[in-house]
């Protein structure tokens, strides 16, 4: 026999500190515990699909920067990829380094966004954002480097990437990838050991397996709940099969596992850029296609795994310049839909934290 | 102009009464235990009053046996709010509701 | 092209960051004569405050004359001047109150204006950035500039917001944070309340605002406001128990609940309770994080969860009134914890030659440091993290260590020894003691699963679906 | 008590006190009701404290106006689904007679009786200095066993609140929420 209240509806977002953009949960709560939520999206919705459908292949490349915004070159990487098999393009090699690096980097870039905002929603007061600032702001400055833009790239092209970096970027960049391993550390030492931290974080939001294969997650919420599944390793593409790394998955499938598993996955980042750098051939960083590319009409479905897991471009061509068909497969959307399952029965401060942990980006689900 | 020992304590008989009057006339458990909370107040003031302007005791002690009995007051007021409120709540649990007429099973 | 890149920041922002000038940089690069000028000035001072200092403590200028150092004496005489005016003792009591209340109020409302400012750079060392450096010289007419911006904004009610409760709490929060500076003494005899309650007075006029937070939530007709509300309510309620608990702790060993005598014993016995109570110290500042809402209990606030807790819906001035009470009331904490445990106004005799209430100023400054340390430092509990770590961690440690500190002080009045033998012998025994309680506790109270670490991910040996996933974990 | 601030004092508070308390009677808002209440409280505090009664003023700040207030806050907000107004029932007639005759009898008796009271020099001269050191002494010397009795009182009005309250079918919180979660999570995942 419990006291019989009164369920109340509190409305979170679409302006609130944790949702991280404009992103609205209406929240049935009893006390302080929730007992449904329902998840309100479309507030950014941009209708980035209906209008590729008006763009050359070419043109639709900012459109990925401004869907994942904190990962703007991982979406170049993946339209790219998917419409040079649709188009079949060759790309040279130094070009697929250079992604790799590129695509690598972003990964680090957007961990660290990713890490620093949940910490920042488990309410340490930013400094964790912050000191995991310093590295995203070099790696902003690789990219402002080469490309002039620092959060919407619209660096790759098909068949290769746009510039060739400058010559003061290969330093500096060796720079940043002494540094880092140094400063992953400093955050380990910082926050995992930390006993307030651990208990809001273990036996959070806790995924199992099942859950996460039935809920088709992807990305580092899979793998944080033990699932080793990684594109690149599972289907490498560009130049990941000659890469040493490994795929870090977690014990538990909580909110603390994601976390490191997404700290983890900046090592193994860092790994791999310094091996592409040792590597990288010289050579053109383009194959010349023609400004409309026509592909044959068929379908493509390309996937990269980017910093928030498996993002894939399904392209239907029907023989013009513009896809017939352009459908993003976002990560961030689909790894949201588990939420309402692990909201049921937390705690308000619970909920923020697992969605913080999820790492959704609005700029990606409403497309 | 002075203050002396009627002026409190007729301070303390009007808030005794209003306490009275509140404790028998509302419907609502938790406006019912206010009154009773006014009446201690109001018994709580007498008390000091009486201290503050008896004199002094035969050994020349202070008497302050009115502030001692203050103390015993404020215990058993706490106590009492803190068993009456849970039993508001009880109460409240079993029936949905803390207004006195509907709680009325012992009446006959 | 190495070297271009070292020398100059790619990105404006860091330039910035590379080319600010601190002030000690501007100490640095100040002209030699201003230098020289100033340290002369400034030497000139002590030497004459120490001389000062020496004929008062010789007693030769004793009731001629006061320097800046005896604000309570000066006070005292004028008291006793007042008196002499025969026009009533309510004439001195006014003008010796009105003189007080102003001081404390202006100290007060100083430290609001330079403390945000104080609060906000802190902040951004500890986190890397900046911090507000464009309103004056650096940035030092922030805090005018946000209080400007406050007063013209906009008074908002909300739709369906009860307006009486609504327009009182930013005023009634304000009061008892006011209020309870009363009995803090500043120097020997100089406090503006000197009552023989002085700390119950504390405590219970801190334990009124509870009611105004409470006002403040439900008025607001917002259930982010009632949320953070009743988290406050909760959380206050059961921290003012510990809080109290190791109050008599206090109470016990020095004997008064003034707080001019506390501080007074602790100047007496050339020790601070800090050493003698060291689980008191550490249950008091952690049970203050949790009445005043700052990390790493700030849940009332938690601005990731409930946007800004019970003043979610207040904008303008009203806002600025509850930021500002947040604000003094930290800095009130701080000179608590320093008139209870640190020493108050005493430094080991140096207090004679540098002015008390500058020692007090530093020692509360120091525990307002603190404050932004863990700010800057903490992640958030949760309720029901906190509510558990009072009611089973802290409320029971607390009884015990009002019964060891009971018997030592019986010990102590039947012992016919030196003082410092004695409180010497306590302290180390409470140092053991604490630590051996507080981890036996633990373990009884079922702590120990969080004592092990949690373990890092592990590296996948092979790729795959739910089989792989399931091998793994059978494997290991 | 001749003190020209004592006298304004006394009557000031008093108006608070008994207006306040009327109020309490009047208002129709439960509510406002709780905050007139502790309007009240603090209004004794500051009569007590004319009464050179420090120690019990605080304490009376400390228990009424900090803890007893907010037992009633934390009442009005358990009982949600109930009324939250004020309302009179069938023996407000009667109540207030009843209260508005007790309080006329103590006043026209306070000014009938000459009380054997201290007046003058005679008052002013003793005022209690240090009253809790005399509490104190009084409440571990001869009232020791009341003393004992009444922590004893508290004691068992804690655990009788707790038990009272604590729901008894699950008395572990924990195993509750478990098992009101696996209710919620049922049909979605499996």
């Amino acid at each position: 026999m419990t006291t019989p209240t009164e369920p109340y509806v509190l409305n979170i977002g679409p302006q609130h500190p944790s949702t991280h953009g404009v992103f609205r949960i209406r929240v049935v709560m009893d006390g302080e515990r929730i007992q449904d939520i329902d998840m309100i999206v479309g507030y950014l919705h941009r209708s980035m699909e209906k209008l590729a459908e008006e763009r050359t292949y070419t043109q639709n490349i900012p459109f990925t920067d401004r869907a994942d915004y904190l990962a703007a070159m991982s979406g170049n990487l993946g339209l790219c990829l998917a419409a040079e098999r649709l188009a079949r393009v060759e790309v040279p090699e130094r070009a697929s380094y250079l992604r790799v690096i590129f695509a690598e980097l972003q990964r680090i870039a957007s961990h660290a966004m990713a890490n620093g905002t949940l910490v920042s929603d488990a309410g340490a007061w930013q400094t964790p954002l912050l000191y995991m600032f310093r590295e995203r702001e070099k790696i902003l400055d690789l990219f402002e480097m080469t490309c002039g833009a620092r959060l919407t790239t619209n660096y790759m092209r098909i068949g290769g990437v746009a510039f060739e970096p400058p010559p003061e970027f290969w330093p500096a960049l060796l720079e940043l990838v002494d540094e880092l391993p140094e400063r992953i550390s400093e955050y380990e030492e910082l926050l995992t050991q930390n006993e307030i931290f651990i208990a809001r974080t273990r036996d959070i939001g806790v995924i199992s397996p099942e859950d996460a294969i039935n809920g088709s997650l992807v990305g580092p919420a899979l793998r944080g709940s033990g699932v080793p599944w990684d594109l690149r390793k599972a289907e490498p593409y560009c130049i990941y099969d000659r890469m040493e790394f490994d795929v870090p998955i977690g014990r538990n499938g909580d909110v603390y596992d994601r976390f490191m598993v997404r700290l983890a996955e900046t090592r193994e980042s860092v790994k791999i850029i310094r091996q592409a750098v040792e590597n990288i051939p010289d050579g053109s960083h383009k194959t010349d296609i023609p400004l409309a590319l026509r592909p044959a009409p068929g379908e493509v479905y390309g996937r990269v795994e980017g910093p928030r897991g498996e993002l894939g471009f399904y392209l239907v061509s029907d023989g013009g310049p513009a896809p017939y068909r352009f459908h993003i497969r976002a990560p961030s959307l689909i790894n949201l839909s588990l939420l309402r399952e692990l909201a049921r029965g937390a705690s308000l401060s619970d909920a923020v934290v697992t969605l913080g942990s999820i790492d959704i980006v609005v700029g990606e689900i409403d497309r | 102009m002075t203050v002396d020992l009627a002026h409190y304590l007729a301070v303390s008989g009007i808030i005794f009464g209003i306490g009275v009057a509140i404790a028998l006339s509302k419907r609502n458990v938790v406006a019912v235990l206010m009154g009773i909370e006014l009446m201690l107040n109001a018994s709580n003031l007498a008390f000091l009053a009486f201290s503050r302007f008896s004199g002094a005791f035969q050994d020349g002690t202070e008497p302050l046996a009115g502030h001692t009995f203050v103390v015993f007051v404020l215990t058993v007021a706490a106590a009492e709010a803190a068993v009456a409120l849970a039993m508001a709540v009880l109460i409240y649990r079993r029936r949905e509701t803390v207004d006195l007429d509907r709680i009325s099973v012992l009446r006959w | 092209m190495t070297d271009r890149h070292s020398e100059l920041p790619a990105t404006p922002m860091a330039r910035q960051i590379i080319a600010r000038r601190s002030l000690l940089d501007a100490a640095k690069a100040a002209p030699v004569s201003l230098k020289v000028a100033g340290s002369i000035v400034l030497l000139g001072l002590l030497l004459v405050n120490a001389l000062i200092g020496f004929i008062v403590v010789d007693g030769q200028l004793d009731g001629e004359w006061y320097d800046f150092r005896d604000l309570g004496y000066a006070m005292e005489r004028l008291r006793i001047e007042l008196d002499e005016v025969n026009l009533g003792p309510w004439l001195s009591y006014w003008v010796t109150g009105l003189i007080g209340g102003l001081g404390i109020l202006s100290f007060i409302g100083g430290f609001l204006l330079i403390g945000s400012w104080i609060e906000r750079r802190l902040l951004a060392r500890f986190q890397v950035r900046m911090g507000p450096n464009r309103v004056g010289p650096f940035g030092l007419l922030q805090p005018i500039a946000d209080a400007l911006k406050l007063m013209q904004k906009e008074v908002l009610i909300p739709m369906g917001a009860d307006r009486l409760l609504f327009f009182l709490p930013p005023v009634l929060v304000f009061v008892p944070a006011m209020l309870a500076w009363g009995p803090i003494p500043w120097a020997p005899g100089m406090s503006y309340l000197d009552i023989n309650v002085g700390l119950l007075f504390v405590v219970s006029i801190t334990s009124l605002s509870v009611l105004a937070i409470w006002m403040a939530g439900w008025s607001s007709n917002n259930h982010y406001a009632l949320l953070g509300a009743m988290r406050t309510v909760a959380m206050m309620v059961s921290y003012e128990i510990p809080i109290s608990l190791s109050l008599i702790v206090v109470v016990l060993i020095t004997g008064s609940l003034n707080l001019g005598e506390i501080v007074a014993w602790q100047t007496d016995h050339n020790v601070w309770l800090a050493v003698l109570l060291p689980f008191s110290l550490f249950t008091f500042f952690f049970s203050s994080t949790a009445e005043i809402n700052r990390t790493p209990n700030d849940i009332a606030e938690a601005e990731s969860e409930i946007v800004a807790g019970f003043h979610t819906e207040y904008s303008g001035m009203k806002a600025g009134l509850f930021l500002a009470v947040e604000l003094g009331n930290a800095l009130f904490v701080g000179a608590l914890v320093a008139t209870f445990f640190l020493g108050g106004y005493g430094l080991f005799g140096l207090e004679q030659w540098i002015p008390p209430y500058v020692i007090l100023a530093a020692k509360a400054s120091f525990g307002y440091f603190v404050f932004i340390w863990l700010r800057s430092t903490l992640p958030r509990f949760r309720i029901d993290q906190l509510m558990t770590f009072a009611w089973k961690y802290l409320i029971p440690l607390s009884i015990a260590n009002v019964l060891v500190v009971a018997v030592e002080t019986s010990i102590a009045a039947r012992w016919e020894v030196e003082a410092i033998f004695i409180y010497g012998s306590f302290a180390v025994v409470n140092v053991i003691l604490t630590v051996i309680a507080v981890r036996t506790w633990a373990r009884v109270a079922g702590y120990s699963s969080s004592f092990e670490r949690p373990e890092p991910p592990r590296v996948a040996p092979m790729i795959g679906g739910l089989k792989a996933a399931r091998r793994i974990k059978a494997g290991a | 008590m001749d003190s020209l601030g004592v006298v304004i004092a006394f009557y000031v508070l008093s108006a608070i006190t008994i207006v306040s308390a009327a109020s309490i009677f009047l208002l129709r808002n439960l509510v406002h009701a709780i905050v007139l209440l502790v309007v009240v409280f603090l209004g004794m505090a500051g009569l007590f404290l004319t009464l050179s009664a420090d120690f019990i003023a605080v304490a009376q700040i400390l228990i009424y106006a900090g803890a007893i207030s907010v037992l009633f806050v934390f009442a009005v907000m358990l009982t949600p689904l109930a009324s939250r107004d004020n309302g009179n029932s069938l023996y407000a007639g009667p109540g207030l007679l009843l209260g508005g005759a007790i309080a006329a009898i103590v006043v026209v008796t306070a000014f009938d009786v000459e009380w054997n009271q201290l007046t003058g020099v005679a008052l002013e001269q003793r005022s209690f200095t240090d009253t809790i050191e005399v509490i104190g002494n009084q409440l571990l010397g001869p009232h020791v066993l009341a003393f004992e009795v009444a922590s004893v009182l508290l004691l068992f009005a804690l655990l009788g609140a707790i038990v009272l309250v604590t729901d008894p079918n699950n008395e572990d919180g924990a195993a509750a929420e478990e098992e009101a979660g696996k209710d919620t999570a049922v049909g979605g995942s499996e």
